[in-house]
């Protein structure tokens, strides 16, 4: 029962995208059953998102609630979860600082506090990439020097100084780099890459629909 | 510059300094920070599926539609939560089960259609001498490196002889791929601190000029 | 000239000073200052290089180029906050370019954490300038979870996925919805995106619906789709904020990748340097230590 | 309950599947709407695209009748699936019959006991990463069980072992395999429930506080296997830094570069899966990498022979064969 019923049903949902992509789409029945059934797979996945904020508020709220240590800051997190959360759920027919329409606090809060500190994050990576790029990368075997070799080449090509000096060694090599490195070795390989990982995708969809992969399960 | 510009831009400012102070080293303003960001990354998700879920895909629809049937989908999400609880668990399973199921289903069929029949489709290049060298040796690298690649991704015979010979073709390939994406990567990360430095130099410090101007 | 060259010696020197001070000390906050110094000084200038424009970036312009007047074009916002330096300049240019040519547009993204917020700010601010109005010229569709059904979904029914518009119209109120049902209905795609989901976009929609599928996505992805790219699946591409700045170049709209370039250029060389620099070390000490290179 | 009982049985089921995928192979049939329209050559340049043809000429005159029509323009991504099915289907039976089934040795996994043994040495921690996913990427299984495997080497040595997590899954999991790992080899009185511990939910906040770890306790050895994203290169950097041997795997091909550069030894891609599947011995993943190796083989040979059709000229039907509509 714990199990048999979510396989069945993996089984029967997996099935029904099968069937459709078989048949021309407004196919009577199953025409009108698949967007339907996706439209429901949609809103299940939308419940998905909260149980995160589940998670993080009673993780932090164990903490605070016991005092350990840094409690401080995970009151501020468990504060500012409600503060963005709470205005958002409030019908904006109320005010026009409830909702999540443009000029509402939800809005505000994301795009002057929530987006700046993502890209401040993120920007983090150039200093590390420099640092990374004195210290870490060796030519210590063949293999790494001809992708040192290759990377030193693509970054001077993708950058308008770097294509001018290329250029003046031989007008021809950045259209070079571009035919035969990006379109040519890199595009092959990536083009392998992509259908192994598509084979194996695929092979694991299969098994999650067979029942036969139950990892998603906590199995 | 009204005052309400002007006070965004600090706010905006502290928050983006506090983060950078970790390059530096690890200090209170920068695990504040951290901590609010933490904060609201999850609280908009409420925001998020309240409106774009719940009002809009399910309450809507069911009001003024009467499409009833709609809270089947709903009890499903709301099932989800039964991960939380000790005994029931188990329910969470049937959500995800059909969630997963549907999913596996479209790619199961995309990922052989859409991925691996055109991709060795466009492999298949011609070898014919009437074309341009260029051409040719192009088509000849595609090809080669195709092979080799997915031969070196080949686990089922030990790599010796012209199988180990095409595998050690196909690491020189892998390699000279993964140093193009080294060189592009570069350029991403860059990006997104010029895109902080531009915000720093031009709003921020341009606050304070024309605040004082 | 000489003053040009000039420069570039300084800046070199200086940066092959802090790499001196980083090999002394050990203490890599030296890089940091340079990289900091490379974006800083630049952007003071703001100098701007012309750039040789890519193959794939006239690819995708020309492709649009070729449309109809009033196609209806779908404009994915498929990135997180996080890349809105590379990926917003994107979505701006190509709105830029979308808008002259009266093309409809309909937005949507599949990204929950901000995704809503960036694409109802930017093509807002965009319609202003060309006056289009919401409704008739553009539509925002929003976000809905599980990327997978809502591009596979589309196909049959966007109504189905999306009964209401972002702000929570109904899609039957929406003049512009009314001959856009389906894939069938829409001319063109236009992905700008940060993450995986551009393989989506083809082997789902481009393979099972035959729309063209143009990109923008961050210099991370990008060697990737080399591979759709040379398969026909995808129809042109900007990689990365180079790619941003030859699009902005060719709709003649000079935005904040075209500026940011000249800072790429430093720090790229720098980098460059910095690569060689530590080699030279590491050569260096593998003699010293009489070529051994086991550890 | 009846059929739920015998549903129960996978083989059953999937015999079911493949029942229904004969009946749609053999619907055009019996649907029979489809009525065969001459092939006109002139345009046309294959068996396939003439048939779409049909599908679409018949939904221009009676679009009622060509809403019920199978897409035999589709008809070789089902053959495709098909085949593709009943070969991983087969092999992962065949696994778990217990068949003998060889993998070949992936060159990393000696350095992995290398590195271990060099830290049982220098009597320093041994540091394990098992990625950034939850446990439902097939990534994170791959390393969760490489790790059973190094906690049995770091069991009989007694050396220590630090397993940071950022999902309580995952914590879940790792803490179950570690000890497992550690009675199987004699020494469960050397498990310690803190060996796998959960670090921080959030990117960032995760990879500073492992950067933390590895500079505070200097672990001679860093093991990363399983998903990474842009935290690979402050991960594999700070390593490095730290002086310790780093061995990595992960198939996010954005990121192996940075691994490749940074690390002693990278296993790449699909060389993470086998690695797990040589080690487990698990018949599904086992299963699962003979049916993917049988395909790549196959694909290769019709590459191949495309290839040598289109260069002497009478390919073009051959090629058509693997169009995607």
């Amino acid at each position: 029962m714990k199990t048999t019923v979510p396989v069945i049903i993996a089984f029967l949902s997996g099935l029904v995208m099968i069937i459709s992509f078989f048949f021309s789409s407004d196919t009577g029945f199953i025409g009108r059953l698949e967007p339907e059934i996706l439209s429901w797979v949609t809103i299940v996945g939308g419940f998905t998102l909260l149980l995160g904020v589940v998670s993080i508020v009673r993780v932090n709220y164990s903490t605070v609630k016991r005092r350990k240590e840094g409690w401080g800051y995970k009151l501020a997190t468990l504060i500012s979860v409600f503060v963005i959360a709470i205005p958002a759920i409030i019908p904006p027919s109320w005010s026009s600082i409830f909702g999540v329409r443009p000029g509402s606090i939800y809005d505000w809060l994301f795009n002057y506090l929530d987006a700046p500190m993502m890209s401040t994050m993120f920007a983090m990576l150039a200093f590390y990439i420099a640092s990374a790029a004195f210290r870490a990368f060796r030519a210590r075997t063949t293999e790494a020097t001809l992708l040192l070799a290759t990377a030193v080449l693509v970054m001077l090509w993708r950058v308008p100084i770097g294509e001018l000096a290329l250029k003046n060694i031989h007008p021809g090599i950045p259209e070079l780099i571009n035919t035969y490195v990006m379109n040519g070795a890199n595009m092959a390989v990536q083009r392998g890459i992509i259908i192994g990982a598509a084979l194996g995708a695929a092979a694991m969809s299969l098994r999650i629909m067979l029942g036969i992969e139950r990892t998603y399960m906590g199995k | 510059m009204s005052l309400v510009d002007f006070l965004q831009i600090w706010i905006i400012a502290f928050f983006t300094l506090a983060l950078f102070s970790f390059l530096y080293k690890d200090n209170p303003f920068y695990k504040f920070a951290e901590h609010i960001f933490a904060g609201l990354s999850a609280g908009y998700y409420v925001g998020l599926v309240w409106n774009s879920v719940i009002i809009q895909q399910m309450i809507d629809p069911m009001f003024d539609n009467g499409k009833w049937w709609l809270v089947f989908p709903g009890l499903l999400g709301v099932l989800m939560f039964s991960r939380f609880t000790k005994n029931y668990h188990w329910i969470s399973r049937i959500s995800l089960a059909f969630v997963m199921g549907n999913t596996a289903g479209i790619f199961l069929l995309s990922e052989l259609h859409g991925k691996v029949l055109p991709q060795i489709q466009s492999t298949m290049l011609s070898l014919n001498m009437n074309q341009s060298p260029g051409a040719l040796i192009l088509s000849l690298i595609v090809i080669i490196g195709v092979i080799s690649t997915l031969i070196f991704f080949y686990f089922s015979k030990e790599h010796k002889g012209a199988l180990g010979g095409a595998a050690r073709v196909g690491i020189w390939f892998i390699m000279i791929s993964f140093g193009a994406h080294f060189g592009y990567t570069v350029m991403a990360r860059i990006s997104l601190l010029i895109g902080q430095v531009q915000f720093l130099i031009e709003d921020w410090l341009g606050s304070i000029i024309q605040f004082f101007v | 000239m000489i003053w040009l060259i000039l420069a570039y010696v300084l800046l070199a020197l200086a940066g092959i000073f802090l790499l001196y001070l980083t090999f002394r000390t050990g203490d890599r906050r030296f890089i940091y200052l340079a990289v900091a110094f490379y974006v800083i000084f630049p952007v003071l200038l703001t100098l701007n290089l012309p750039t040789e424009i890519s193959p794939e970036v006239r690819q995708l312009y020309e492709a649009v180029e070729a449309l109809p007047d009033s196609a209806v074009v779908m404009l994915t916002f498929d990135y997180y906050a996080s890349t809105l330096a590379e990926t917003e300049p994107m979505s701006r240019a190509a709105l830029h370019h979308l808008f002259r040519k009266h093309c409809k547009i309909v937005t949507m993204t599949t990204i929950p954490l901000g995704g809503p917020s960036i694409s109802e700010r930017v093509t807002r601010d965009l319609a202003e300038e060309y006056g289009k109005t919401y409704g008739i010229d553009y539509v925002n569709l929003g976000y809905k979870a599980n990327y997978v059904a809502v591009l596979k979904g589309m196909g049959s029914s966007i109504e189905a996925i999306y009964p209401t518009d972002n702000s929570g119209t109904p899609l039957a109120e929406i003049p512009m919805m009314s001959h856009i049902k389906n894939y069938q209905d829409v001319d063109f795609i236009y992905v700008v995106a940060d993450n995986g989901i551009v393989d989506y976009w083809m082997s789902i929609v481009n393979a099972q619906y035959q729309i063209g599928v143009g990109s923008g996505v961050t210099a991370v992805m990008a060697p990737k789709f080399y591979a759709y790219l040379s398969s026909g699946q995808m129809t042109g591409m900007l990689g990365g904020m180079k790619g941003a700045a030859d699009y902005e170049q060719l709709v003649h709209h000079h935005g904040t990748a075209t500026k940011g370039m000249a800072a790429q250029s430093l720090v790229h060389l720098f980098i460059i340097l910095s690569v060689v620099a530590g080699n030279i070390i590491f050569f260096m000490e593998r003699k010293k230590r009489g070529g051994g290179l086991q550890r | 309950m009846r059929i739920v009982n015998i549903l129960k049985e996978r083989y059953i089921t999937a015999a079911i599947f493949s029942a229904f995928l004969l009946i749609i192979v053999f619907s055009p049939a019996l649907l029979a709407d489809t009525t065969i329209v001459s092939d006109d050559t002139s345009t046309s340049r294959s068996a396939i695209d003439s048939a779409s043809a049909v599908i679409t000429s018949t939904g221009s005159e009676t679009p009622e009748m060509a809403t019920s029509n199978f897409r035999t323009d589709r008809l070789n991504a089902l053959v495709f699936m098909v085949l593709f099915s009943i070969v991983i289907l087969i092999y992962t039976q065949w696994a778990k019959s217990g068949k003998e089934m060889f993998v070949r040795k992936i060159n990393g996994l000696d350095e992995v006991e290398e590195a271990v043994g060099r830290a049982t040495e220098m009597g320093k921690p041994v540091l394990f990463i098992p990625g950034l996913q939850e446990l439902d990427e097939i990534e994170t299984i791959a390393g969760i069980s490489i790790l059973g495997r190094v906690a049995r080497i770091t069991a009989r040595y007694g050396t220590p072992l630090l397993v940071p997590v950022r999902y309580p899954l995952v914590l879940a999991a790792g803490q179950e395999v570690v000890e497992q790992a550690y009675i199987e080899s004699g020494n469960p009185d050397g498990y310690n429930k803190d060996m796998v511990r959960y670090v921080a939910g959030e990117q960032f906040a995760y990879t500073a506080t492992v950067n933390g770890i590895m500079m505070r306790e200097r672990p001679a050895t860093n093991i990363y296997m399983g998903a990474f994203f842009a935290e690979s290169l402050l991960l594999a950097e700070t390593g490095n830094a730290a002086g310790s041997i780093q061995i990595a795997g992960t198939a996010q091909p954005a990121q192996l570069p940075f691994f490749v550069a940074a690390c002693d030894y990278t296993l790449m891609g699909e060389e993470l899966y086998a690695a797990s599947a040589y080690l487990s011995r698990e018949p599904l993943l086992l299963g699962g990498l003979k049916g993917q190796d049988w395909m790549k083989i196959l694909l290769v040979i019709l590459i191949i022979v495309g290839i040598l059709l289109i260069s002497i000229g009478y390919g073009d039907w051959y090629i058509a064969l693997f169009t995607s509509v």
